[in-house]
């Protein structure tokens, strides 16, 4: 019998160790989990990357652990977003360190790891500062960088609606680095907003198919 | 002699946008854009964080917090638009399938060089968003932006003083003064507003503009 | 106005060249544009390079167009499948060329060109008679094969619903190819079941957005 | 000494398909695999083309054609599954997203080399599909095989007379005389069916066996 679902944020966060490389879904505060980053930071891990499109923004979710020091390094595109604050005051303090990666290369390294690949060839970046110390090659007349798989031990995701199985929906633009990052990682831990029977999602609608998925919590459902 | 303002600037450029294109507007004055599409015209307007079909903003009741925009505001869905993930976006603007990129820049250099993610401004931390993956992957780049900085510095140079976004992306270019095409060696001027006249525009330009042909006038409606 | 459905199967295989690459759709029967290969039949390009999982079942579709003798190579991963006669008939006699790409591979290489990568690092055939003359490398221990786009002049698609904009859903495991292909090729054609109004289309279940869509014909019902 | 018959193989191997597992089961004797899974277990069998939650062959009238696995047979889907695109499906493999592959093949050789796709016999043309992906793909792969070919020839060899699938991939191998797990040197016996013996064994076998400790008895039901 298959059931992911875990009774409480603290066991959907147990077992996720210092030193930890966390993917981080949302879209500025969109399809954040933000109860997740809560429940990590009452976890205590310490010493995390952090790869995220933005760096957090006001004082919940992933700002609350940088704001608590726990977050030695982000890998993002954009650090700064809505109310950027604890970031922008960790940053030029150098209590963190900021690596920048081209959005769409930022999806791509985690599909890439994702796929089980090596690495790939891209576009974008060449001829740039973000491409230094990066091979390049020539393949059919045009320069691409080599872009290297971006892995985590584990990835917070947020979702609509999942079944015990860890099927996946979103709402709109909700969507965005979830898919990607809950197939990218070693844990992945689906914060959801309900819970609903087997067989009760459209399987030509899932997006997120629940091999993906580790742990399932309803934040205020718990079991 | 009156140049135009950032809405006027958004106008020209929505002006020379096809029926049917697929588009993706950044943010600043590119994102004005929507508001200007002839009403004959269906475009379909691209989100890098997962929608196509970008509607208008919301009507006062009507927003819904898990649907913005790449620049992080809520926006609406049209008839015919489509949710997706990340990295489908994101494969969207690397694979050449989108028409057109509207971008806002800090500097365009002869060739086409853009330079629109960085000043290296040692108060903020850096962000490159999904600038680099656009100027690469869109299968033609236009820039909306002051003809000069507001200490009067040429933005069309010969040779970009900032970080390069990406080298010779750029095609044509909607100023508040001009709209001119990219050149190998200069910038080739197609219109420009009442009362300017060449010289005193190429006076505003780092590098040697081409008048192969009468330049047009600009005409935009008040906004 | 977007209308990307066209009146007649003629049209919708309109302008395919000789010696175009055609991405073939389908798994075994599920899922393949019949229609469409019986059209490009009657328009009579040859010297094609059909891309498929499998190399075509019975005597209609790809099969008819091999039997005709339109097909120089098959790009595929399995060509025996249900009924296999034509191509295997054509193969012993030594009329046709057949490369063989295991089934990741293919459907990865579509994707890589559709992302506009220069190639990637495949772990699959690595060791193995398949791997023989692609350049091979060790990352982060482990052996890899450097594998190139795969890109399509025209890609054949088989839906069951989509809108004007090109929007396409699909049944059950008939989705297989489907999506990939279509995002891979420069001309992208759907055979569909039905043409519904714009906006009928959940944007959530949309599995193709119409971005990566040129035309859409309903076989019976021709406009 | 009877040995066992495909059905008490597949039966066997079932035995050893933890509950909760994603599984690929490959065409043949693996196929089998699901009507045996002791009932207790939750096991989600993965398709190639696109389908996690593979179910039993339809009843008579609920066939869809639409809804067939990758050994192009009509399927059903459990309440769980989903549909997703074929690019998505060979993620799942070749990411290492599955827990176990059960495969058939010609031969496996110490070490774990399987050679599972072509015999090289000029009658027809050659075939990989999925095999390659598995066999590197999947967490753990064990074959289904007889243990000597219909001309009395092992299976279990030193070294594969069959081009590889791929080299060091084969964990355990359940045969109609025994299971055995791989070394790098030889093979270790694990169990045996009843009334063989080891020499007996050794004879059938092209490869040192090792038996570490006394080999359990093979004990099936009548199938």
């Amino acid at each position: 019998m298959i059931d992911k679902q875990v009774a409480t944020l603290a066991e959907a966060v147990a077992g996720i160790q210092d030193g930890a490389t966390i993917l981080c879904s949302g879209f500025g505060a969109v399809g954040s989990p933000d109860r997740l980053f809560q429940a990590l930071l009452e976890q205590g891990a310490t010493d995390l990357i952090a790869v995220s499109n933005n760096a957090g923004s006001g004082q919940i979710g992933l700002a609350a652990l940088i704001k608590a020091g726990r977050v030695r390094r982000v890998i993002c595109s954009y650090p700064r977003t809505t109310d950027p604050v604890v970031f922008e005051e960790e940053y030029r303090a150098g209590r963190i360190e900021l690596e920048l990666v081209p959005q769409g290369t930022l999806s791509e390294r985690m599909r890439c790891a994702a796929a089980g690949l090596g690495g790939f060839w891209s576009p974008v970046g060449v001829g740039t500062r973000l491409a230094e110390g990066k091979e390049e090659r020539e393949i059919d007349g045009k320069r691409y960088v080599l872009e290297l798989p971006l892995k985590g031990d584990a990835a917070f995701v947020r979702a609509d609606k999942a079944d015990r199985w860890g099927n996946l929906t979103y709402r709109k633009s909700a969507r965005n680095f979830n898919p990607v990052m809950a197939m990218a990682a070693t844990l992945t831990v689906a914060e959801v907003g309900e819970l609903v029977p087997l067989g009760a999602l459209d399987p030509e609608v899932i997006v997120t198919p629940g091999i993906f998925v580790d742990r399932i919590v309803v934040p205020g459902g718990e079991a | 002699m009156m140049p135009l303002n950032r809405r006027q600037i958004a106008w020209r450029a929505a002006q020379d946008v096809p029926d049917g294109a697929y588009v993706n507007l950044g943010i600043g004055i590119p994102t004005l854009v929507a508001d200007y599409k002839p009403a004959e015209r269906e475009i379909v307007f691209h989100s890098e964080n997962g929608i196509l079909g970008v509607g208008p903003a919301p009507a006062p009741g009507e927003e819904d917090p898990d649907l913005i925009n790449a620049g992080k505001t809520l926006v609406t869905l049209l008839p015919g638009g489509a949710y997706f993930t990340h990295s489908d976006a994101f494969l969207m603007i690397r694979g050449g399938h989108l028409d057109l990129a509207l971008l806002g820049a800090f500097e365009v250099a002869i060739g086409g060089d853009l330079a629109n993610w960085t000043t290296d401004d040692p108060n903020m931390s850096p962000g490159v968003g999904g600038a680099m993956d656009l100027a690469v992957g869109a299968r033609e780049v236009r820039v909306l932006m002051q003809h000069m900085t507001a200490k009067g510095e040429p933005r069309l140079k010969r040779r970009c003083r900032y970080p390069l976004t990406a080298p010779g992306c750029v095609k044509r270019i909607y100023t508040d003064h001009a709209v001119l095409d990219v050149a190998a060696d200069g910038f080739i001027l197609r219109e420009m507003i009442p009362g300017l006249d060449v010289a005193t525009l190429q006076g505003m330009t780092d590098a040697p503009l081409h008048v192969p042909a009468p330049p047009g006038v600009i005409a935009t409606p008040p906004l």
